[in-house]
């Protein structure tokens, strides 16, 4: 006869051999992995793909050990870990943060660093090197000219910048970088809709994960979604149901590989970027209508006809909004759209005449049809098609089709703000900081806080996205007749006038003419009073908070 | 090298799409290995250096056209239904047709002087434009022509829907 | 008073129809024949004289152990008072008809007044009232293969259903009101 | 059976007569909505039979929740029958009790003390604000609007604190009953009471700007399931269904029982948009207007209250009922006005202390038997417009 506590001892005996044979394996992994970065960097001179893909490999498993090593103490000392995670779970989500920021800057130095170094060997030694040095000789430039003491130092970091001189080695960093970026953008968008929506509703959202409100929400339904179990239906179209979650996915995940995150910032900056990016919006529309199509779910299939019309409909006006800010800057490349608008407040594109502010309104209209957001959110509806075209997903390929919807809300947001909204740049005009652009360590970080940089892009992004949010939470769904009809009735003859009218505009009225200045000052004053209007409405809930809300939520709040 | 690699690996998607297109018996599969082969042509030319061509692939066979077919499946024919059995004469034929195609395209690939790659303008699209509407404009416009053809088409093909509004009483 | 004067109106306009009556309890009724009900009840919906639009209520009582089932339909005449003004009422009454329990049918009033239509399937149903020309006549509340009609007063409560286990059946008893 | 031209929706296909206009139809679909759906409130089943988005029929299968209370009401005395009631409408639970008490104390000839009728308007009342309150929330969330559902139950929490203050139940309360409520009024609750009337007043006004007149809302729900005035009598709606075509028809207005007579208010009723503030889009049957009967008659259901604030008297709440309640072999139907229209029981006594016959006419079953005939040539979407301007409770619908 088994008790309940026996029955626990049992389950704890079974979990201490597996954490005990988890613990062996990453021994092993661990002196296997010693053994390969021996070998590898060991050599005094590494060179050619051989020595990366050794120095990948080394990478790799070393990455893969320490995370089992790291799983499996986890597991071993779950319960004061848990106490302690509980007591320091703020600063070290706050530590976090500051890493997070640290190590995206990271790279970027880095990569100067290497660029100098190849170019300081090279004059040094009077003629033109290849660009890969080798280990040895970065490792005699650093012991020689840099001041380096410890020969195992020079080694080591000598071999780390071997590795950054490969083009495939950074764009490796780089993409791994955006997918960590894609993932956090994603969990912290949805934990922030959460909150966001418990707010307006008058109620505190998630409360208790993590500690500080429940910050670590997001985290825990991930792990939760991983566990679960992925449901498959017998009359589905197999490949296509597993497959449909990648399809919709992977679009959302290839905007970030074009988006600038500031001049400098940007894994590819292509000459099309523009219509690139159109295209993989375009692309996203695919995964939702195979994951229809293949639940064999008459409501996900509705669902799914319904995000099609939405999406083929909204590309059109969603493209002449585009052509607005293209025509007006002469460029499709997202770096050049966003360095016209560095002197500040009044020369963001979205003021420059009434057409283009009309087509920022519009291209917002039109990205919350193409993310699915309400009051578009007619694919999903749940009043409606009960979950629309994800009715039938389960754990994390259910997850997948959450992060393509926020991943690709962000970078909607980015794009307007990289198209309209002054990009990578703060209201301040760019010259009032050049003299800091190129000056010390500190001031430069400064400038990117102060004047332009990838700080400036995302939380205009966020911006957006709480917009996005906060239609979400006040308004009724629309009908899909009202959705063509505002698209094709509305909202494309409107594109339309104001595309004929910019192409007006900038044959006529010169740019530095008194109209043009009128209508630049008029347009930003409109978008400033937009702003105060906002913070307004935030200052005046804040103070009558007690009377609008009521005091039986009020005083369950913190802080109140 | 690697440029290479990635081409077969686009190449062998792409031959492997088109095989699987053909060989498919369920529609939306079809229309899926269609994706893949014109996604893997997109990445091809974006290997080539041909961003534009690329990008215009992936918005007009992928996102446009390639939607409006599965759009038109899902509309048309519902469940598992969707079939695709070709008897066997239609196999031969088809087969037949294919095999004559690749001879001739061969034949072509084998005696064409192909020039050799040189890196891309930079300003392409810029080139591409200006072309467009100089040197290409008669072509240019007559695609349009096409197009509009093609739209008044199906404007007919719909006219006892359009004799009417559409947008009913509520919206005015 | 008001019942008493359908209850004239009726016997003028169809004699041998109005079997009993009872005006002055609780629940003013009057008591039908089955055969001519129909008749009697487009009578009832569209002469200006009767005006009963609307249909409140058809409820069925087992007469057990006598061989009958009741049918009592609860019957309103609502008309507007003016711009602004409450509606009135301007009668009430309920029609009582007798239905042999086997094999009894009425002729359905679905088409005289539409709420009819799920009244008499649930009549139908819990009671086993059969009702000649409904537009829809299938049981409404308890799955279409349920044998029996639950609210007859000999009703065998089954021991199963589609193998389900059923609890063995209610006892009845009279407890104090606290 | 006559042809009834009911409201269509000036839909995609057809024409004004029901014609085909283009060949561009789709395969029918049909579409199982139910029993467990989000938007049909509860385990209402719907088969919608459609073309595309277009529904041609929708045919409602109910039952999922019965549980032969009226057999029940055959085997239990009348004051065990109370908690049954409480299941019917389980939005309205007060209310519910408040029916039937009435109904077997008309049988019994039960006089009720004077505080005890105040506790029992003042209860049924606060009861029907809580239930509209819900059917505010879950129509919006049909809509596909969040928030106001959220708001409608801060709201209705502060009610149910009342009432578990009053009976410490939440859902079910059981605390009507026969010969007046169990218990009298706690201290501090009509100082409660008038705290949140305070307090709820002018949320309503709040709900109008956020939703009423949203143009969204408006738009979706204007000129969707119009019911003319005509077919809402012949289909036997009550409640804010009839009121929403128009009628004025209210039990506690035009048939007062027990002491509505004493009390002033109005019967909102639905009104052709453009005036008062009321959108042009609105046709008098409409969605827009059973929902918006709601809203108004929350506020006269404040306004009853304050009255009975005022004039509640001091005293016993509870008849004297004699220990073993024999029912006299007589008959009585009784209809109250309840949220979602007129609770009927007709209580049949054979001079036993149990009833020979309990006949329940749940004003939801009325209301949901139109359904099938609004429901046709409207869109997906539109079905969930209209059944929750129905505002069902199944519990009710089934029994």
């Amino acid at each position: 006869m088994s008790t309940p506590d026996s029955c626990d001892r049992r389950v704890f005996q079974a979990e201490d051999r597996a954490t005990r044979a988890v613990r062996g394996f990453t021994l092993l992994g661990a002196i296997f992995v010693l053994v390969c970065a021996i070998l590898a960097f060991g050599a005094t001179r590494v060179s050619g793909v051989a020595g990366l893909l050794a120095g990948l490999l080394a990478a790799g498993a070393g990455g893969l050990a320490g995370a089992s090593l790291l799983i499996a103490l986890a597991v071993r000392f779950r319960e004061p870990l848990g106490r302690l995670l509980a007591r320091v779970a703020f600063p070290i989500f706050m530590v976090a943060v500051v890493a997070t920021v640290f190590f995206a800057w990271v790279p970027a130095l880095l990569y100067e660093e290497v660029d100098r170094l190849a170019g300081s060997v090279s004059t040094a030694s009077g003629e033109p090197r290849q660009m890969p040095l080798g280990v040895a000789e970065i490792r005699s430039y650093l012991l020689g000219s840099c001041g380096v003491g410890s020969a195992w130092v020079a080694t080591l970091v000598a071999s780390l910048l071997w590795l950054l001189q490969f083009g495939l080695v950074r764009d490796l960093i780089t993409v791994t970088g955006i997918v960590v970026f894609v993932s956090l953008v994603a969990m912290f968008g949805i934990w922030w809709e959460r909150k966001v929506a418990g707010r307006i509703q008058s109620r505190l959202g998630p409360m208790r994960v993590g500690g500080w409100h429940g910050w670590a929400q997001s985290l825990a339904d991930g792990l939760k979604l991983l566990q679960k179990e992925d449901i498959f239906l017998s009359g589905a179209d197999r490949p296509l149901f597993y497959l449909a979650p990648y399809v919709a996915f992977v679009p959302a995940l290839s905007l970030f590989s074009v988006l600038p995150f500031s001049a400098a910032w940007v894994c590819r900056d292509l000459e099309i970027g523009l219509i690139f990016i159109l295209a993989l919006l375009a692309l996203g529309v695919l995964g939702v209508l195979l994951a229809g199509w293949s639940s064999n779910n008459k409501w996900s299939l509705l669902g799914s006809m319904r995000e099609a019309c939405q999406m083929i409909s909204y590309e059109i006006p969603l493209g002449f909004s585009l052509l607005v800010p293209v025509m007006s800057v002469g460029s499709l490349r997202l770096t050049t759209l966003g360095e016209v608008q560095a002197n500040g407040f009044t020369s963001w594109v979205a003021f420059a005449s009434p057409f283009t502010l009309a087509a920022a309104v519009i291209f917002f209209i039109g990205t919350l049809a193409s993310c699915k957001r309400a009051p578009f959110d007619l694919p999903e509806a749940e009043s409606e098609l009960v979950a629309g075209y994800h009715t039938e997903y389960s754990g994390f390929r259910w997850a997948l089709f959450f992060f393509a919807e926020y991943a690709e809300m962000f970078a909607v947001g980015a794009l307007a703000t990289i198209l309209f909204f002054g990009a990578w740049y703060s209201p301040l005009p760019a010259a009032w900081g050049a003299a800091w652009e190129r000056g010390p360590i500190w001031q430069r970080a400064l400038h990117g806080i102060l004047f332009s940089g990838p700080l400036w892009l995302i939380g205009k992004s966020l911006f957006f996205v709480y917009l996005q949010m906060w239609l979400r939470w006040t308004l009724p769904r629309v009908r899909l007749d009202q959705v063509m009809f505002a698209c094709v009735q509305v909202l494309l003859p409107l594109a339309l006038m104001v595309l004929a009218g910019n192409s007006f505009w900038q044959l006529w009225v010169l740019p530095q003419s008194g109209l043009a200045r009128l209508a630049n000052l008029v347009c930003a004053v409109l978008g400033a009073l937009v702003l105060v209007a906002m913070l307004a409405i935030i200052v005046y809930a804040r103070v009558n908070r007690r009377r609008l809300v009521g005091s039986l939520v009020v005083e369950h709040l913190p802080g109140a | 090298m690697s440029e290479a690699a990635m081409f077969y690996v686009f190449a062998a998607v792409a031959a492997g799409g088109a095989v699987g297109c053909v060989i498919a018996v369920s529609i939306v599969r079809m229309a899926l290995c269609l994706l893949a082969t014109l996604g893997a042509v997109a990445l091809l030319y974006f290997l080539l250096g041909a961003d534009f061509l690329g990008a215009i692939q992936l918005i007009v066979y992928a996102g446009g056209t390639l939607v409006v077919i599965v759009f038109g499946i899902m509309l048309t024919s519902q469940g598992s239904a969707a079939r695709f059995l070709p008897r066997r004469g239609e196999v031969v034929a088809g087969l037949l047709v294919s095999a004559g195609l690749l001879a001739g395209l061969t034949a072509i690939m084998l005696r064409t002087e192909w020039p050799q790659a040189g890196a891309a303008s930079e300003a392409s699209v810029l080139h591409l434009g200006s072309r467009l509407l100089s040197t290409y404009l008669v072509p240019f416009e007559l695609a349009s022509v096409v197009l509009l053809a093609v739209m008044v088409g199906a404007a007919y093909l719909a006219r006892p829907l359009a004799g009417r509004r559409t947008g009913s009483g509520h919206e005015g | 008073m008001v019942a008493a004067k359908i209850a004239g109106v009726l016997r003028a306009q169809f004699p041998g129809l109005v079997l009993a009556s009872d005006i002055d309890g609780l629940h003013p009724s009057l008591t039908l024949s089955p055969e001519n009900w129909k008749e009697a009840a487009a009578f009832l919906r569209h002469d200006p004289r009767a005006g009963f639009n609307f249909l409140r209520c058809i409820s069925s009582l087992d007469l057990y152990p006598e061989p009958f089932i009741e049918l009592v339909y609860d019957l309103m005449a609502l008309e507007p008072a003016g711009p602004g003004e409450p509606w009135r009422c301007a009668a009430t009454v309920a029609i009582r008809l007798r239905v042999p329990r086997d094999g009894g049918s009425v002729p359905s009033v679905a088409d005289i007044w539409p709420a009819a239509e799920w009244h008499e399937r649930e009549a139908f149903d819990l009671m086993g009232v059969k009702f000649e020309g409904h537009p829809d006549h299938r049981r409404i509340l308890c799955p279409d293969d349920w044998i029996g009609h639950p609210l007859r007063k000999d009703y065998q409560y089954p021991t199963e259903y589609d193998g389900i286990p059923a609890g063995p059946a209610p006892k009845t008893s009279v407890p104090e009101t606290p | 059976m006559q042809e009834r031209v009911y409201h269509s929706y000036p839909d995609l296909l057809l024409d004004a007569e029901g014609e085909d206009l283009a060949d561009l139809r789709t395969e029918e679909m049909l579409i199982n909505m139910g029993p467990q759906h989000p938007s049909t409130h509860g385990v209402l089943r719907l088969v919608l039979r459609t073309d595309g988005e277009l529904v041609l029929e929708a045919v409602p299968h109910i039952g999922y929740l019965h549980r032969c209370a009226e057999k029940i009401g055959e085997n239990l005395a009348p004051y065990q029958f109370i908690p049954i009631t409480d299941r019917l409408d389980y939005l309205a639970a007060m209310n519910n009790n408040y029916a039937f008490s009435m109904a077997v104390e008309q049988l019994c000839g039960i006089e009720v003390p004077e505080r005890g009728r105040y506790v029992r308007v003042i209860m049924s009342e606060l009861n029907r604000i809580a239930s509209h309150l819900v059917s505010f929330g879950s129509y919006a969330l049909d809509l596909g609007a969040f928030t106001p559902f959220l708001y409608g139950f801060r709201e209705r929490e502060y009610i149910l604190d009342l009432f578990e203050s009053a009976c410490g139940a939440r859902l079910t309360y059981s605390y009507i009953t026969i010969g007046g409520p169990a218990l009298d009024l706690p201290e501090g609750f009509l100082e409660n009471l008038q705290q949140f009337l305070d307090y709820f007043e002018p949320k309503i006004d709040e709900y109008n700007q956020l939703l009423s007149y949203n143009h969204i809302f408006v738009r979706r729900t204007a000129g969707v399931g119009v019911i003319s005035p005509e077919d809402a009598i012949a289909w036997g709606l009550t409640g804010p269904c009839l009121r929403g075509s128009g009628v004025r028809w209210d039990l506690r207005k035009c048939m007062p029982y027990d002491i509505y007579d004493r009390f002033e208010f109005e019967i909102p009723v639905g009104v052709p948009g453009g005036s008062d503030g009321i959108p042009r889009a609105v046709v008098v049957g409409d969605s827009w207007c059973r929902y918006f009967v709601r809203i108004a008659e929350m506020k006269q259901s404040a306004r009853i209250l304050r009255q009975c604030l005022e004039q509640i008297p001091d005293g016993p709440v509870r008849a004297k009922v004699p220990r073993v309640l024999k029912l006299p072999s007589k008959e009585v139907y009784f209809e109250a006005e309840n949220p979602r229209g007129q609770l009927g029981f007709l209580v049949v006594g054979d001079g036993s202390p149990i009833p020979r016959r309990v006949k329940i006419r749940g004003p939801s079953f009325c209301n949901l038997s139109i359904a099938s005939q609004i429901c046709r040539n409207v869109l997906v979407a539109d079905i969930a417009a209209i059944i929750g301007s129905i505002d069902v409770v199944m519990g009710e619908v089934d029994r």
